[in-house]
């Protein structure tokens, strides 16, 4: 029972934020219903159990991205964002689209239909670390080159102010 | 004797070749080798023709040389000689050494004198080799060369307009016949599997051929005779054809190109023989041209068409005799015909020379100033006319008297001809020599021609009045042709006495109507004219038949710029109409035509190729979020055909 | 709850997001829309890895990975968005449109 | 763990590129191009490692990534695309001397990601891969500085690579849903059992939407011209070679080698898209007057004629696509190496910059002919060997005759707008004829790609062999 | 020893050596273009002087594996089918060369693509494998392209691109047709000779198929209708020596590849596919005959009249005979010999007053008897005149063809009368009637152009006294590909 409670509060907060980050008018709204709706994920991950991901959500993201995001939000925004149009002209043909894609995705669930989690969820760190350090050292290893590459186009791109 | 036959057209060839090329440093510029080689032609025919008439030679005689062969089929080159090859020789070589010898005087001072000797030495060649040939490949080879030699030759004056047009004319003209000559030439190689000639008669003889089709092909390459001897309704070229020099007439025009035609139909005349239709249409065609030629001449004021109308006349009355079965009446008249009408041509190019006109009109009286001239004239038509004893009496009355044998209708034809011809004769001697002189200073000018001219006048007036009747003789001439009967139906035996009187008599009657009406009464035929003014047009305008082949060139031009316009503008589009149509209308839609090379360059397809470029790049609309829509249309519709599949 | 519910509500996180990407003029709002296309694969791999394959880790190790790369990606993009800003005073998409055709 | 030993040359990269971006931060501005060497010579010896290696087969961690022959063809094209890339570099000037380290190590980790993604057996790892290079790409895109086109370029690249990675991303998520792995080996064994599951149609359908970008398949084609007229001219030629090959390898994996054939509708979705790729490309590149987005949407119609060969996927197909991918990247490099001289001489990549250039430079025009030519399938060049063998594939299939009959009107409809740049070199007269001088970098690179163009088209037999070769050993 | 390729490469080493003289070295340059295509020429006299005429086999065969994965190898020989035609080609494009010195622009560029050309031509003829046989046959038309893109008329960049365009069509539908054959043949090989011998194995179904696919690259060369319309834009356009080896030899092209694979290899198609052959034969000849007619350029006249010639090529092979085909080939080789010396002579008079129009002549004969003379015997031989050769092919193309399609031949036979109208109103026109003062003081011809010109006027002599000379050579080949054929 709490765990319907728990599903359906995540699962209208996180849409309802989405609906948000995705009609708001204010781009400094938006970013915040972002946050909520990375968290309301974050929640999420911990009702299904995966501790080490729900703290990686949080951290990450909640933390790292939304505050970023919120932050070039404050240097490139400008006041007269509130007033002017947020959605551009091809909003319905895109809600066309999106509906057909929502029929798409619904055999989904229908197809997985009934499927209840048969054991309770275990911790996972250690296995999660073993399994970095194991098997997906490489693929690991990689995304630092991946972070490196992004820190470095970022470094080059912010530079360029001095010029 | 006969081994040598083949040198005859070999060295004409030649001699053409050298006379182009060196003939500027041979004596006379080339005239007298064309004349030596063409003596020494008719020295070699003669020999031939007086031993065959004795019987020394054994006839037929055949040689050959393999030329080509393609698989199994041979082409040969060879030699053909038969009793009617060597009365052809003759001729030939005859009229082509007094043409030869005449025209020295006649194209004297001629810028191009030296090319003239070429054309006629090659006209020579082609004419032996049309002659000797021994079969049916060479002989149409030699057929399109006297053709194209005609054609040089009518417009050797090509700085006259009307002389190129003559000469175009003449070549298209005939070729129109040679079409169905090439056609039935390909039949008949498919009825006999063989161009040699020994071979179809040999074929034709034991019926090999079946009747039908021997028809056909002898039908379809009589065509090509009624081209190249200007019969109905091909006739219209060889007036025109009068553009040429007198000579050229004399020689190609009146004695051996035009009878071509003759000599081709008797050469097959055993594949005729062999149907009764294609019979009845060689004599039907003769009978038809006879008559329509000898009408327009009556009306004609151009002394050398006058000639040329009877010419086409008297190709009819070859025509006639043989279609009705009198072979060697045919081939007679061939002969007799080339001499007087040679001489005829030569006499009037005589006076043309003297006055510088062709108009009869502006004539007369011209009997005084060029007396050689008048009386070889005289003899000619008297000739030509078919009096008593001269050489046209005997072959013409031999023609109708075969005739008469076939068929009344075809006799009566002939015989209302031969009045017309004997009229229009008058006519013309009595307009050209005698009365008074119409254009005085034309008529002060006039000469006597020298005697390189005069001296073939003499020569061949000889052979007008004695050839009928020499070769009449003891049947000469019908034993030399050595024509064995394989006609499909019984010839009457018709009395040549009645036939004779009564040709005679028409003839006599008529002519001395015309010349007594043109010289005491010359109000009478003009009122006529005036009177029938509609008879005198149509037959001025020759019964509307170059009209009717001229509207004929015109259609072929209408077509052929309709075909180019459609060439232009359509071809290309047709294959892609609906692509085109797309085109249209979204040029519509879109001002999306601008002038750049690859535009212009691809026709239809292009455009509709290029307008769907134009759609294509409508896509990259450089708003990144429109792309994004694309995509997930895109996956949308890939998703529903997954989820459909 | 069923499996059914969490694909569910993945599914529909990833049309919102979608429509956003598809229809927010504001590049960060793009940016933001994508992030959430992002977490909801997220959604799928932990809960396919809860229900259906609870013996092994891998659904969460993905997540991890995605987790990262999402970061490197919005470094870099909103390291673009100020450059582009910078060059033209423009946070709209449909204004940078020099390329085309 | 022992063979990671095998990843030493996407190490070596990798670390070169560290190695450089480290230096470029030391180094003098006028000694900058220096690293340019740097990084030639890097790439150079990586190639070497790389065919040292031909002939091994080994899988990797976790059976994570695989090395083959194929994977090692691959490679050995992007590096020597890489090579290229580098040295037509090295005198292009709209790359500020202080930002030479960056420009070179972002190339390097590209090319290394490309590397990985071609051995790629896992979708994590393919994925990260993938990411490498998209991240390093919209980077080097957006590299000129001062030019407002390559900002707008690489923020178009992104937008729309951002999407299909996420897209993507959710189609791994689901494909994990239906089949528990993420492993292409323990899929490959039991495939059968998720054909009718929606989840696994899905997937797959979204893992394609991130290939499609990568290989600028229509209708995920749309960031290519914009970001290859955008970004520097090198990074366009690398762009239009290593980036796709890449993709194009690593697809060649999934889609024809793992994926069983008659498993999905997808071969159907995915000829289909070839035809669409091809005509697309080629009708949109004629009306192109700019010459980089002119070879863009060429090269766009040029992974439709390679798909051809991914569809077919049998044996002749697949050896097709290789040896397609050989021609292409040779041609297509000689023909970018050539624009830039052009643009080098007269500021411009419009067509009119081409005007009388063979009265200017006729060696440069015979060789920008033979590219061209390559590129439209003229024999006896590389271009049309190529052609010849997908188009092969293709009757041979008999099932797809009708793309090769697509091919063939659309390499009609190619030879047009390749035409009128010959057009424009030969024909037109343009006022300026002084001559053109190609650099030694440059001119190397045209020299090599043109001997390549000519050798593949006339000798084909040795690359064929080899392709055979790396064919029959690709996973 | 490797007689043929020598034959096919002097001229590529030719071209090579031109691209290494500087630009200003005119002189220089035209040495070296006419000197590579006389050896070629040398070499290819010696070869149809060495060729065993007794035989039907290939000949002078050189076989080298090339591309052992697709069973591909260079493999050469010449039959009597292509020997007469390599003759012909070698001796074209030296005469063409020869005629080319007048050319000024861009010397080096003319000459280089010029001799690239004659490669490609050549190797079309000499090549017994399909994909070697094709690399040729493309190899022709990036030369050509240029040459009639830079030294052409008015309309030369229009006239390049849809030439290119439109055959360039043509072969790539032809290439999957070849590829059909490949993937079907077992084993797989594109060895024509082994295809031939392959033939019994494939279904009609499949070679009607691929026999249009040929055919289609074929028809586009020949040109056959509705195909041609490239034909007469691009013999316009082109520079005079171009015009002769296009019609000369490029046309002959689509001809030889009928003959040498599509008959032999896919006999049952090609007897299904005669009705509509022959058919489009005599639409060639009466269309092609009537659209010269409307024509006033020499130039376009002479091009239209060359889709007419090939009418009758195709007549003769719609005969599936002997003699038919014996016509056919010699056709293309008397077609070449006239056509090009007619184009040559179209552009003497061209160069000496900048027009072409019909009209705008008259009287010519009277002042450049040699020119005049020339023309006339040219014009003669390609109306089908006996004694030169155009009547003898001609007339084995009738022949031939007259006893499987006779109503066929007899309506075709208009075409000869067409064609002798339009040719002789144009002899009318430019030549006869009263001189045209404008045209005073012109030159009649020069050495160059009587070099040129003069040994194709002498060859259509000879052949048409003495078709030996080639029939001889055709012959056996012919009758032994019909035998296949008819198998």
């Amino acid at each position: 029972m709490i765990e319907q409670i728990v599903f359906y509060m995540l699962a209208a907060v996180i849409i309802l934020s989405a609906l948000g980050v995705v009609l708001l008018p204010g781009v400094m709204h938006s970013a915040l219903c972002l946050g909520l709706c990375l968290a309301g994920v974050a929640g999420v991950f911990a009702s299904l159990g995966s501790d080490f991901i729900f703290a990686a959500q949080i951290l990450v993201y909640v933390s790292g991205i939304a505050v970023l995001i919120l932050f070039v939000v404050l240097l490139a925004g400008s006041a007269s964002d509130l007033v002017t149009r947020q959605i551009n002209e091809q909003w319905l043909p895109s809600l066309l689209i999106c509906a057909a894609f929502i029929w798409s995705f619904l055999r989904i669930p229908a197809y997985f239909s009934g499927i209840t989690a048969k054991s309770d969820p275990a911790p996972t760190v250690r296995a999660l670390a073993g399994a970095l350090l194991g098997d997906y050292a490489v693929p690991f290893e990689l995304i630092s080159i991946v972070l490196l590459a992004s820190m470095t186009g970022a470094v080059l791109f912010a530079r360029r102010k001095a010029e | 004797m006969l081994e040598y036959v083949f040198i005859l057209p070999l060295l004409s060839f030649a001699v053409a070749g050298v006379i182009l090329a060196f003939g500027k440093w041979l004596p006379g510029r080339g005239a007298s080798a064309g004349i030596a080689v063409a003596a020494w032609g008719f020295a070699q025919a003669a020999i031939l023709f007086t031993k065959a008439i004795q019987g020394k030679l054994a006839l037929p005689y055949e040689v050959s040389i393999p030329w080509f062969s393609v698989g199994s089929t041979q082409a040969t080159l060879g030699v053909y000689v038969d009793g009617l090859t060597i009365a052809m020789l003759v001729v030939v070589t005859a009229v082509s050494l007094l043409v030869q010898i005449y025209s020295i005087g006649y194209m004297r001072g001629d810028p191009r004198f030296k090319r003239y000797y070429a054309y006629l030495s090659l006209f020579t060649a082609s004419m032996l080799g049309l002659t000797i040939s021994d079969n049916m490949l060479v002989f149409f080879m030699c057929w399109e060369l006297v053709g194209v030699c005609s054609y040089l030759l009518i417009g050797f004056w090509f700085e006259k307009p009307s002389a190129a047009y003559a000469g175009k004319k003449a070549f298209i003209t005939t070729k129109l016949g040679d079409l169905g000559f090439l056609v039935g030439l390909l039949s008949l190689f498919y009825c006999t599997g063989t161009f040699r000639i020994s071979e179809i008669l040999e074929l034709a003889h034991i019926g090999f051929i079946p009747p039908a089709a021997a028809g056909a092909a002898a039908i379809l390459l009589f065509l090509g005779a009624v081209g190249k001897s200007a019969q109905f309704p091909l006739l219209i070229w060889l007036p025109d054809a009068m553009e040429g020099p007198s000579p050229v007439s004399a020689l190609i025009h009146a004695a051996t190109m035009v009878a071509a035609g003759v000599y081709m139909v008797a050469r097959l005349y055993a594949v005729y023989a062999l149907s009764p239709v294609a019979l009845d249409t060689v004599a039907w065609t003769g009978a038809i041209t006879a008559l329509t030629a000898a009408s327009m001449a009556l009306v004609c004021f151009d002394l050398k068409r006058v000639l040329a109308f009877s010419t086409v006349s008297q190709l009819g009355y070859m025509m006639l005799g043989l279609g009705a079965g009198g072979f060697t009446a045919g081939m007679f008249h061939l002969t007799t015909h080339a001499y007087f009408k040679a001489l005829l041509f030569l006499a009037a190019g005589s006076v043309i020379h003297a006055v510088h006109t062709n108009d009869m009109r502006e004539m007369g009286g011209l009997k005084n100033k060029m007396p050689v001239t008048y009386i070889t004239f005289l003899l000619g038509a008297l000739a030509l006319v078919g009096i008593p004893p001269f050489a046209g009496f005997f072959s013409k009355d031999a023609v109708l008297a075969a005739a008469l044998a076939r068929n009344p209708y075809l006799y009566a034809v002939g015989a209302v001809a031969a009045a017309m011809t004997a009229f229009y004769m008058a006519r013309a001697l009595v307009m050209t020599f005698h009365g008074e002189p119409k254009d005085m200073k034309k008529y002060d000018h006039a000469h006597e021609s020298p005697p390189v001219m005069t001296g073939p006048l003499i020569l061949l007036a000889a052979a007008s009045v004695v050839s009928g009747w020499a070769l009449s003789r003891h049947e000469i001439f019908e034993r030399l042709v050595n024509f064995e009967g394989v006609l499909p139906f019984e010839l009457h035996h018709v009395s040549h006495g009645a036939v004779a009187l009564y040709a005679g008599t028409v003839a006599v009657l008529s002519m001395g109507l015309g010349a007594w009406l043109y010289k005491s009464k010359p109000g009478i035929p003009a009122m006529l004219r005036g009177k029938f003014a509609p008879v005198a047009g149509l037959l001025d305008r020759r019964y509307g038949l170059d009209a009717f082949f001229l509207k004929f060139v015109a259609l072929g031009d209408r077509l052929s710029s309709v075909l180019f316009i459609f060439d232009l503008n359509f071809l290309d589009a047709i294959a892609i109409d609906g692509w085109a149509w797309l085109t249209e209308k979204l040029s519509r839609i879109q001002r999306w035509f601008d002038d750049n090379v690859v535009d212009a360059a691809v026709d239809a397809t292009g455009t509709v190729t290029l307008c769907a470029g134009r759609l294509a790049r409508l896509a990259q609309t450089g708003i990144v979020q429109n792309y994004l829509l694309f995509i997930a249309v895109a996956v949308s519709v890939f998703a529903a055909l997954a989820f459909a599949g | 709850m069923t499996l059914s519910h969490y694909l569910a509500l993945s599914g529909v996180l990833f049309t919102i997001g979608l429509f956003g990407v598809l229809t927010r003029r504001n590049i960060i709002g793009i940016l933001m829309s994508i992030e959430l296309l992002l977490n909801a694969a997220n959604i799928n791999f932990v809960a396919f890895n809860r229900f259906l394959y609870p013996g092994q880790h891998l659904g969460q190790l993905s997540v991890i990975f995605v987790i990262t790369l999402a970061a490197a990606e919005v470094v870099v993009g909103l390291a673009l968005v100020m450059a582009i800003y910078k060059n033209l005073k423009s946070a709209y998409v449909e204004d940078y449109n020099i390329l085309k055709g | 763990m022992t063979n990671i030993i095998l990843l030493n040359p996407e190490i070596i990269l990798a670390a070169a590129g560290l190695f450089i971006l480290l230096a470029g931060a030391f180094i003098g501005e006028n000694r900058a191009k220096l690293l340019f060497h740097l990084g030639i010579i890097s790439s150079a010896a990586v190639l070497g490692m790389i065919i040292t290696q031909a002939g091994l087969s080994a899988y990797g961690t976790g059976t994570m990534w695989i090395l083959d022959p194929g994977a090692q063809f691959f490679k050995f094209l992007i590096l020597a695309a890489t090579v290229f890339t580098l040295l037509l570099s090295v005198n292009y000037t709209a790359i500020q001397p202080r930002h030479i380290g960056t420009y070179t190590a972002l190339l390097l980790w590209a090319s290394c990601g490309m590397m990985l993604l071609s051995g790629a057996m896992d979708f994590i790892y393919l994925l990260i891969s993938l990411e490498l290079i998209s991240i390093s790409c919209f980077i080097l895109t957006g590299f000129e500085q001062k030019n407002p086109r390559s900002a707008e370029g690489a923020i178009k690249y992104f937008l729309m690579g951002g999407l299909s990675t996420a897209v993507t991303i959710y189609g791994i998520s689901l494909f994990y849903g239906a089949t528990g792995t993420t492993n292409l080996f323990s899929y490959a064994s039991a495939v059968d059992l998720h054909l009718s599951d929606p989840a696994y149609i899905m997937g797959m359908l979204f893992i394609l939407v991130g290939f499609g970008f990568k290989i600028s398949m229509v209708p995920f084609h749309f960031w290519a011209p914009d970001a290859y007229e955008g970004a520097p001219t090198p990074v366009t030629a690398y762009l239009s070679t290593a980036s796709k090959l890449a993709a194009l390898g690593a697809m060649m994996r999934i889609f024809a080698s793992v994926i069983p054939h008659h498993a999905l509708n997808l071969t159907i979705i995915i000829a289909g898209l070839a035809a669409l790729t091809m005509t697309l490309g080629n009708l949109a590149a004629l009306f192109q007057t700019n010459v980089k987005r002119l070879l863009a949407y060429s090269s766009i119609a040029q992974a439709g004629y390679m798909l051809i060969g991914l569809v077919v996927a049998d044996p002749i197909g697949r050896e097709g696509v290789f040896f397609y991918a050989l021609a292409y990247l040779v041609t297509n490099m000689g023909a970018f190496a050539v624009a830039l001289v052009v643009a080098g001489k007269t500021g411009s990549y419009e067509l009119d910059a081409y005007d009388g250039l063979a009265k200017r430079s006729l060696g440069l025009s015979i060789v920008m002919v033979m590219f061209l030519l390559s590129l439209a399938g003229i024999p006896p060049l590389a271009g049309f060997v190529a052609k010849f063998y997908v188009f092969g594939a293709a009757v041979n299939s008999q099932h797809y005759l009708w793309l090769a009959v697509l091919g063939v009107l659309n390499s009609v409809v190619s030879i047009y707008y390749y035409m009128n740049i010959a057009r424009r070199m030969f024909f037109v007269n343009s006022e300026d004829s002084s001559p053109v001088e190609t650099d030694l970098y440059t001119a190397g690179v045209i020299v090599i790609t043109a001997t390549a163009v000519l050798l593949i088209g006339l000798l084909p037999e040795t690359f064929m062999r080899m392709i055979k070769y790396c064919v029959s050993f690709h996973f | 020893m490797s007689l043929l390729s020598l034959i096919v490469f002097a001229p590529l080493a030719g071209a090579l050596l031109i691209l290494a003289i500087p630009n200003t070295r005119t002189k220089a340059i035209q040495g070296v273009a006419a000197a590579s295509s006389a050896v070629c020429m040398i070499f290819s006299g010696y070869l149809y002087y060495a060729f065993d005429k007794s035989t039907a086999a290939m000949q002078f065969i050189e076989k080298v594996s090339w591309i052992p994965a697709f069973n591909i190898s260079y493999h050469l020989g010449v039959d009597g089918l292509s020997v007469t035609i390599v003759a012909l080609t070698a001796l074209l494009t030296l005469v063409s060369i020869i005629y080319s010195f007048n050319i000024t622009l861009r010397v080096k560029e003319f000459f280089f693509w010029f001799l690239l050309l004659e490669v490609g031509m050549l190797g079309v003829f000499v090549s017994l494998d399909l994909f070697l046989f094709y690399v040729f046959w493309e190899l022709t038309l990036v030369p050509m392209y240029f040459l009639i893109g830079v030294w052409g008329g008015p309309q030369k960049e229009y006239a390049a691109i849809k030439f290119f365009v439109y055959t360039l069509f043509g072969s790539l539908v032809m290439l999957l047709g070849i590829l059909a054959l490949y993937f079907n043949s077992a084993p797989h090989t594109f060895d024509m000779l082994e295809l031939a011998r392959q033939s019994s194995l494939f279904p009609l179904n499949f070679q009607i198929w691929v026999f249009l696919a040929l055919y289609l690259g074929f028809a586009i060369k020949i040109p056959a209708f509705p195909f041609h319309t490239w034909l007469p834009l691009a013999h316009v356009e082109a520079p005079t020596g171009v015009s002769v080896l296009l019609a000369g030899i490029l046309l002959k092209m689509g001809i030889y590849g009928l003959l040498r694979v599509s008959f032999p290899v896919l006999p049952l198609a090609a007897k299904w596919f005669m009705p509509f052959f022959i058919v489009i034969a005599v639409i060639n000849i009466i269309y092609g005959a009537l659209v010269a007619m409307a024509q006033k350029d020499l130039k376009k006249m002479v091009a239209y009249s060359s889709i007419n010639h090939m009418g009758y090529c195709m007549l003769g092979m719609a005969a599936m005979t002997t003699i038919g085909f014996n016509g056919a080939v010699l056709q293309m080789v008397t077609h070449g010999l006239i056509t090009g010396s007619l184009f040559l002579l179209v552009g003497v008079i061209y160069d000496r007053a900048h027009t072409r129009d019909i009209d705008a002549f008259g009287g010519l004969g009277a002042r450049f008897p040699i020119f005049a003379g020339l023309m006339t015997i040219q014009v003669m031989a390609s109306l089908g005149l006996p004694g030169l050769a155009g009547f003898v092919s001609e007339f084995l193309c009738f022949l031939g063809a007259f006893e499987a399609w006779p109503y066929y031949v007899a309506a075709s036979a208009i075409g000869i009368l067409v064609t002798a109208a339009f040719f002789l109103r144009m002899i009318e026109k430019v030549f006869l009637g009263p001189f045209n003062e404008k045209w005073a003081g012109l030159p009649d011809m020069n050495l160059r152009e009587l070099v040129a010109i003069v040994p194709l006027a002498v060859l259509t002599l000879v052949i048409g006294l003495w078709p030996r000379f080639c029939l001889d050579l055709i012959d056996p080949t012919i009758t032994y590909l019909v035998g296949i054929v008819n198998r």
